[in-house]
């Protein structure tokens, strides 16, 4: 296993992991229990790619993606704040309606199953070639670290990158991540300090919803070159166990994205590899490693979490 | 009475046999103008409960697209015996039943053997979508047609997912793809559904050599896809439906392999570049020896194992 | 009274309220692909309650809800979400199943309880580990469970492939259970008492949910278990302050709660297809947790929405077969508009309704 | 905030409230004079916190109308109230345990986008107001692990962040040592003195004679009067809000029982924020009330815990007639509880009672293992059940005494009496008493005391932990004096006195404060 494509591998599992959890992150930190990151995904998806085809541009299609996430959330958001629903029915229904809905307009806009056109050159995004990348290539280890690793991402993989460190910002050095973060914790705290719940609450599913309609425009302008009904493939679901096991901290939940990723880019590797001399492990236990991994961290590292004390709680002004 | 076609779980448009059989129906309906019904699963529960719909409604033929119609087909099937069925993949053997089998492993065989031709590195790889016998069967298959035409061929292989889902998530089977790649495989043959895609995309990225699979999928990304093993799954249907409006039908087995152009691979003019004459006519050499009988093809499905080549 | 008579009448409502707006909307979305409307929604209510075939297949599937509604709320009603009732119910028909095949020529009224003995200790037994990992290590159950389901797609994956397959047998499945263990189906049943049906799924299980259902009841609330059970559920420190063990108790709900997921097994195993089938939980296990959530975690409540959604089911069928241009994924939208409006949104209309409904009780009694 | 017009900060014009069937307010109005200190008194659910929070914005009057230094206010939110100038100290306090101490002030009037310099420029601006008014505490610190009275500083210095002219403090010192009391109203006065209005709502008659200068009685939802403070004493005060005489409890003599029934030995039990339990001992017999005094904090909430068996015992031993718990043999509180353990917890919602649940669902809670509570068993017989909860309603006069209601919306009083009845119903040998009147109004306090004491008349063992020196005083044959988790020496009856104690509680031992004492009489 040469680590350098193992590590270029595992960021690119990463970033749309990265994305749904740090979307996850403001829905959840400001006390909105988010199980519909799969459907804004989707949503995200199939509008980039909808769009970057009939636009032919991938930046438009991008566009179109995080609109489309940011509307779905602000529905899930009307739903569970306006209307106090109970947020983990609200995130399945949205996560069963996208899923319907995209395949639905899939095949009454473009036919062929709900599939968009397969994106060409220019509608999608590439892979970034940093400068020197070719003259340094021959240097042991910086060489290619530099051109496949550091470099060698698209543009939405250095977002990725750059959304961790943003939310960090925000979080724990703006206004807004201060307001939010209490009102996750105790909103009425936040409403007798003058500051409105409902507002910070839309806005942190609003930024939710971008954050997956950008994990969704990765996967379908970049990884799948089009989009396929149901195409997000459980990743909301990981996203939102790798929030729950960093503890709803950006640094640490970008950590365990990394750790869900690398152990799924390991895994594909080890597959039909024989350990023990001839011995071939059965290509399932090889699958199972990544979700071992995580019980195993979960039950002897990870322990007891505390996420936001108000999650999943309606806010209503001055109950008791 | 029309004919009426049932999709497996996967779906009509499943870029896969469900979609190839959807083709052939289509085909039958641009030609002769006869409309054909159609449904598509939801579960399991509703297999017998489609089956009895369209005999009760008096459509007729019937086709089922995948094995997993094999006991529900042979329930219903008794209880209607005017009623014509078909099954694509399995046998079902009633005197109202025509069953189609492909030997799929026939044309793994030879894009296998094609790979094992085109190879610079001597590794080839291959991903499946699950872990089930009719993939293991295109796997063993394959290997045994790459090690045909480069004994020793070192082989890596991968399976999507452990759900269904792994039939339908072309981006892991990118990431799994060019992982492949990263281990030193320049030719990959995916045979994983809908993931297909997914195999095709990273060939392209990655400047590459991949193979599809089911349909003829050359033209998905010109230049990157070695060849295509083909199943006439539509085919088959439009035979069925046709031989059922001539009258021709007749129940039985219907073993549709290279030699009754039921599987195949593809040869057009988006992959004519990458093969040279000699190439082609090697491939060509090796169909007519299994066409012969003078190559075995080793079968997972029949023994459970795939024997090292 | 006039509180409770209101706020149950105003509930009521607002629930057939949302359902109404749910499928509406469906059959706007009908509408958008030509269909009438109108006339889909008589499809959709025949193809469910039409026929005796159909209310089979409705109360088939609404069996399966049952279940997979009974196994989420029992955990729920400790503040326990276990997500894990798909893998679950995948290992019990694993149990199922082997005891089936061990039990050949033995009649279904033996193989029955053994079935639901061995699925009840296999899937009760694959939710330990997570439900351990919660109550002693704190571990997410949420996570834990997710974990879990795939792998129980991995290990019966394997199993079944395998273990399981008939040799020379492309289907990945079980061979067939042995005939004497068929569950006896109503349709037989319906037959013999002159009401002749077809073959449908639909067997005495569904009156094992129903019973299931009312052992709930009287376990959660009528025991000193479930009283225990559901301190925790309300404040644990509470409960842990008036001398409950609160990890043994949650432990023993989780378990609980995967047991009875793997009822869904024994229904498939024993009663629909009769063999080990790849993915045979189908999706009912995640279902079942909108199933719960729309029934309040409460039996009472499940049986109803179980039945909503088998009707739903059936009915979209039955839609499909009849409108070939209503695909399969209008179904879905139409059952995620249900679960979103007749269980997200029920305080859309609700608290106005009860309070309506208090108005109208109130002047009733004065005057 | 508006320019003052006329001479009152706050005037209230028949205010009117309802929920659901419950009428908080009826027809209320008064006014607050700007500069002065408003005590508001009245039983508990009489409506005084629907009140404040109507003024707060929390609540919306169904009608009526309230002006705020002379100008009619519309009150739509928090956010109007704090525009007004309004302030308000919740009684159930509004911190944010994710945040530090500073955090929490500045949320909410953050100076900018960024955070920079002290959580946006708040740090000196906070500093200078510490000193303004000697609210210390320590700016980065979670508000969780400091001392009640430290978060009510905190949420006072919040309030004051924001320019508040008006502070309103909802039972502020229920949960207050003496000393925080004698500092909380050393603020008042200085805010007093800068012309600010300060309303607070209190049980403790004695606060709102020390420090008020008018008082408005409220019951059941309507206002009695606004008098000046000068014109009433404290059992005018009593009977106008309660509607009759209040007598305190008499504590006959008794002879405890020869033997202890608990006996607790050189105890170390860990803290929780605290020091935790240092090495304690003492015995506890029957027909007698052992009283833990101390300033809360000083390891009284982990002596009940381990007594509980919800903290395990570090060192040393606690034996009871039957049972023996040390650092080898722990005990779960169900144990305990079945070795005839009575327990009334100091945090009534966090262990007394699930707000949920009915009061019929509550009235079992902790004896659901007991065999002598009629329809308890296996199973749950709730006809049987519901009789005996009934009887207990009535008996312990909880009001209303409605089984099917949910006990969240009673009031913090009669939750109050549902947990002490409940936990003396069963006539338990020894009975733990955490803070039994935390936030009850002066009628209920009678009752309960009287039930305490009616309990050690007939034998049993009592051990009563509470900050309230007033009630340890009434109520105590014994008490030890604990600080940093040890006892500084125990004192019989007529050993009290109220500067003894509170030297002990600072911290002398029992030797050096009488000593001290003898010193300063002599000089
Ligand atoms: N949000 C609410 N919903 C329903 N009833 C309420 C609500 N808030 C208060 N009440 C009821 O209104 C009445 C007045 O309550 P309030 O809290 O104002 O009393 P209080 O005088 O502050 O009592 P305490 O001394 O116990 O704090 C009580 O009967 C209470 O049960
Ligand atoms: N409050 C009680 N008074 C007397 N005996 C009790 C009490 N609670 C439990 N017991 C008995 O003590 C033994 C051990 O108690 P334990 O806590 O294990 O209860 P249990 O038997 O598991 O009850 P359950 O089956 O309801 O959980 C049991 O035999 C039980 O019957
Ligand atoms: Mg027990
Ligand atoms: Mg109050």
């Amino acid at each position: 296993m040469d680590p350098i494509q193992l590590a270029a591998s595992t960021l690119r599992l990463a970033v749309p992991l990265i994305f749904a959890t740090m979307a996850g992150l403001y829905a959840e930190r400001s006390g909105l229990v988010d199980i519909g990151l799969e459907g804004k995904m989707l949503s995200g998806a199939f509008a980039g790619a909808a769009v970057a085809s009939l636009s032919g541009s991938a930046w438009v299609g991008l566009i179109a993606a995080i609109l489309a996430g940011g509307i779905v959330g602000l529905a899930q958001g009307v739903a569970s704040i306006a209307f106090r629903g109970n947020q983990l029915v609200i995130g399945l229904a949205i996560n069963i309606i996208a899923s319907g809905l995209t395949a639905f307009l899939g095949i009454a806009w473009f036919q062929r199953g709900g599939q968009t056109p397969q994106l060409i050159e220019g509608q999608r995004f590439e892979a970034i070639h940093l400068p020197l990348s070719a003259e340094i290539a021959q240097v042991p280890v910086v060489g290619p670290l530099y051109a496949t690793v550091i470099g060698g991402q698209t543009i939405l993989g250095y977002a990725a990158i750059a959304s961790i460190a943003i939310t960090w910002l925000v979080i724990y050095r703006t206004r807004f991540g201060l307001r939010l973060v209490a009102a996750g914790d105790k909103p009425e705290a936040v409403e007798s300090a003058g500051v409105s719940v409902f507002r910070l609450r839309y806005c942190a599913i609003f930024v939710c919803g971008c954050l997956c309609g950008m994990a969704g425009a990765y996967l379908s302008i970049v990884q799948g070159g089009a989009f396929y009904r149901d195409m997000s493939a459980g990743q909301g679901y990981m996203a939102l166990a790798a929030l729950i096991f960093g503890g709803w901290k950006p640094g640490r939940a970008a950590l365990a994205c990394l750790l869900f990723a690398g152990a799924d880019a390991v895994q594909g590797r080890l597959q039909g590899v024989p350990i023990f001399g001839q011995f071939e492990v059965p290509t399932q236990v090889v699958q199972a490693i990544p979700y071992l991994l995580t019980l195993i961290l979960l039950a002897g590292l990870v322990g007891r979490s505390h996420g936001p004390a108000a999650a999943g709680r309606p806010y209503v002004r001055g109950q008791r | 009475a029309d004919p009426g076609l049932l999709y497996d779980l996967g779906g009509k448009f499943d870029r896969s046999f469900n979609e190839n059989a959807f083709s052939g129906a289509e085909r039958f309906k641009q030609e002769t103008g006869v409309n054909f019904l159609e449904f598509e699963l939801s579960n399991d529960a509703q297999r017998e409960q489609a089956l009895r719909t369209f005999a009760q409604n008096g459509v007729n033929p019937i086709a089922v697209v995948g094995f997993s119609w094999a006991p529900a087909l042979e329930k219903v099937a008794k209880e209607f015996p005017d009623a014509h069925f078909a099954i694509v993949d399995a046998t079902v053997d009633l005197p109202n039943v025509q069953s189609i089998e492909f030997k799929y492993g026939e044309g793994a065989f030879v894009v296998g053997a094609l790979a094992g031709l085109k190879t610079k590195t001597g590794t080839v790889g291959f991903v499946g979508g699950m872990d089930v016998p009719i993939i293991k069967d295109f796997a063993c298959a394959f290997h045994h047609g790459a090690a045909y035409t480069k004994p020793g061929v070192r082989y890596i292989e991968n399976m999507t997912g452990p759900t269904p889902s792994a039939w339908n998530d072309p981006t892991r089977g990118r990431e799994l793809a060019l992982g492949q790649y990263d281990r030193g495989a320049d030719i990959i043959f995916a045979a994983a559904g809908g993931t297909t895609v997914g195999i095709l995309q990273a060939a392209a990225d990655a400047d590459k050599l991949a193979i599809g699979v089911g349909l003829n999928q050359n033209s998905l990304h010109p230049g990157h896809v070695l060849t295509s093993a083909t199943a006439e799954v539509g085919l088959g249907i439009y035979l069925t439906f046709k031989e059922a409006q001539d009258g021709t039908w007749r129940p039985g087995v219907k073993q549709l392999g290279l030699a009754e152009k039921g599987v195949g691979w593809s040869l057009d003019e988006n992959n004519k570049p990458l093969l040279t004459d000699d190439e082609i006519a090697k491939v060509d050499g090796i169909v007519a020896d299994i066409i012969a009988g003078k190559i075995q093809v080793p079968s997972y499905i029949q023994t459970g194992a795939c024997p090292a080549p | 009274m006039t509180l409770r008579a209101s706020s149950i009448l105003g509930g009521l409502s607002a629930t057939l309220i949302n359902l109404l707006i749910a499928l509406l909307l469906g059959g706007l979305l009908v509408a958008a692909v030509g269909a009438d409307p109108s006339a889909a929604l008589r499809v959709v209510y025949n193809g469910a309650f039409g026929s005796s075939a159909g209310l089979s297949y409705t109360f088939y599937y609404a069996t399966n809800y049952i279940f997979a509604g009974l196994a989420f709320a029992v955990a729920a009603q400790a503040s326990q979400f276990n997500i894990g009732a798909e893998g679950q119910a995948y290992i019990g028909g694993l149990g199922t199943g082997l005891a089936c095949l061990a039990l050949p020529g033995v009649s279904w009224w033996l193989a029955l309880p053994v079935a639901v003995a061995a699925s009840g200790l296999f899937s009760g037994g694959w939710a330990l580990i997570p439900a351990v990992m919660e109550a002693r290590r704190g571990s997410n159950l949420i996570i834990t469970t997710i974990m879990f389901n795939f792998l129980a797609s991995l290990l019966m994956t394997f199993v079944i492939v395998n273990l399981l397959r008939v040799p020379g047998s492309a289907i990945p499945s079980s061979g067939p259970m042995p005939e004497s263990s068929f569950l006896p189906r109503i349709d037989q049943i319906l037959t013999a008492i002159g009401i002749p049906t077809n073959e449908t799924p639909l067997t005495i299980m569904v009156f094992v949910a129903v019973a299931l259902a009312l052992g709930l009841i009287w376990l959660i609330w009528h025991t000193r278990w479930g009283y225990e059970l559901r301190a925790i559920g309300k404040n644990s420190d509470a409960a842990a302050f008036a001398g409950v063990n609160v990890a043994r108790v949650k432990i023993q709900a989780i378990c609980l709660s995967g047991a009875v997921a793997g009822m869904l097994g024994v229904n498939e195993v024993m009663g629909a297809q009769h063999r080990v089938l790849l993915e045979l939980a189908a999706g009912y296990g995640f279902t079942g947790i909108a199933v719960a959530l729309i029934g309040a975690n409460h039996p009472a409540g499940i049986i109803p929405a179980a039945v909503l959604f088998g009707a739903l089911q059936q009915g979209g069928a039955s839609l499909s077969f009849m409108f070939p241009n209503v695909s399969r994924d209008v179904v879905v939208i139409v059952q995620g508009l249900v679960i979103l409006l007749a269980g997200g949104l029920i305080h859309m209309l609700r608290p106005r309704l009860v309070a309506f409904f208090a108005g109208l009780l109130n002047t009733e009694r004065s005057a | 905030m508006p320019e003052p017009q006329g001479a009152n900060a706050i005037e209230f014009h028949n205010i009117h409230k309802r929920f659901g069937r419950v009428v908080a307010n009826n027809d209320i109005s008064f006014a607050v004079p700007r500069g002065t200190i408003h005590g508001i008194v009245g039983e508990n659910g009489a409506g005084k916190s629907t009140l404040m929070n109507i003024l707060f914005g929390i609540h919306q009057a169904d009608s009526g109308s309230i002006l705020i230094q002379g100008r009619p206010a519309h009150i739509k939110s928090s956010i109007d109230a704090i525009r007004l100038g309004i302030g308000m100290v919740h009684q159930h306090f509004m911190l944010v345990d994710r945040l530090t101490a500073m955090q929490n002030v500045v949320l909410g009037a953050e100076t900018g986008f960024w955070l920079t310099g002290g959580v946006g420029g708040g740090r000196k601006r906070i500093e200078a107001l510490q000193a303004r008014y000697g609210l210390d505490f320590p700016l980065d610190h979670i508000p969780h692990n400091l001392s009640v009275g430290t978060q009510q500083r905190i949420e006072i210095l919040k309030a004051l962040y924001r320019d508040a002219s008006v502070l309103i403090l909802d039972e502020p010192t229920s949960v207050l040592t003496p000393q925080e009391v004698d500092i909380l109203f050393t603020v008042f006065k200085d805010l007093k003195a800068e012309g600010k209005t300060v309303v607070l709502i209190t049980h403790k008659l004695r606060e709102v004679l020390a420090v008020t200068d008018n008082v408005t009685i409220l019951r059941q939802g309507r206002c009695v009067d606004t008098v000046p403070t000068a014109t009433v004493t404290r059992s005018s005060l009593a009977e106008a809000m309660v509607g009759r005489k209040i007598n305190p409890v008499a504590l006959p003599t008794a002879t405890p029982s020869p033997r202890p029934k608990l006996s607790v030995r050189d105890l170390v039990v860990k803290g929780q924020g605290s020091m935790g339990v240092r090495g304690l001992s003492f015995d506890l017999h029957g027909a007698e009330i052992l009283g833990i005094a101390g300033v809360a904090g000083n390891g009284q909430s982990e002596l009940l815990m381990a007594l509980s068996g919800l903290a395990p015992v570090i060192e040393g031993e606690i034996r009871t007639e039957h049972l023996t718990i040390d650092h080898k043999s722990t005990i779960s509180p169900g144990g305990l509880r079945r070795g005839g353990l009575g327990n009334i917890p100091e945090d009534r919602h966090r262990n007394g009672v699930i707000g949920e649940w009915t009061g019929l669902e509550n009235s079992i809670l902790g004896l659901q293992r007991s065999k002598d509570v009629p329809g308890v068993g296996r199973s749950l017989n709730w006809r049987h059940i519901e009789a005996w909860c009934r009887d207990l309603l009535r008996h312990n006069d909880v009001r209303p005494p409605d089984p099917h209601r949910p006990i969240g919306v009673l009031s913090g009083g009669n939750q109050q009496k549902l947990v002490i009845g409940r936990e003396l119903a069963l006539e338990p040998d020894i009975l733990l008493v955490g803070q039994p009147t935390r936030g009850v109004d002066i009628g209920a306090i009678e009752a309960i005391h009287g039930k305490l004491v009616e309990q050690r008349n007939k034998g049993r063992a009592l051990l009563l932990v509470s900050v309230e020196l007033d009630e340890i005083f009434a109520l105590s044959d014994r008490v030890i004096v604990m600080f940093e988790g040890r006892s500084m020496g125990e004192l019989s009856r007529s050993e009290l006195s109220e500067t003894l104690v509170g030297m002990m509680m600072a911290g002398m031992s029992k030797a050096e404060a009488l000593g001290y004492l003898k010193q300063r009489e002599s000089a």
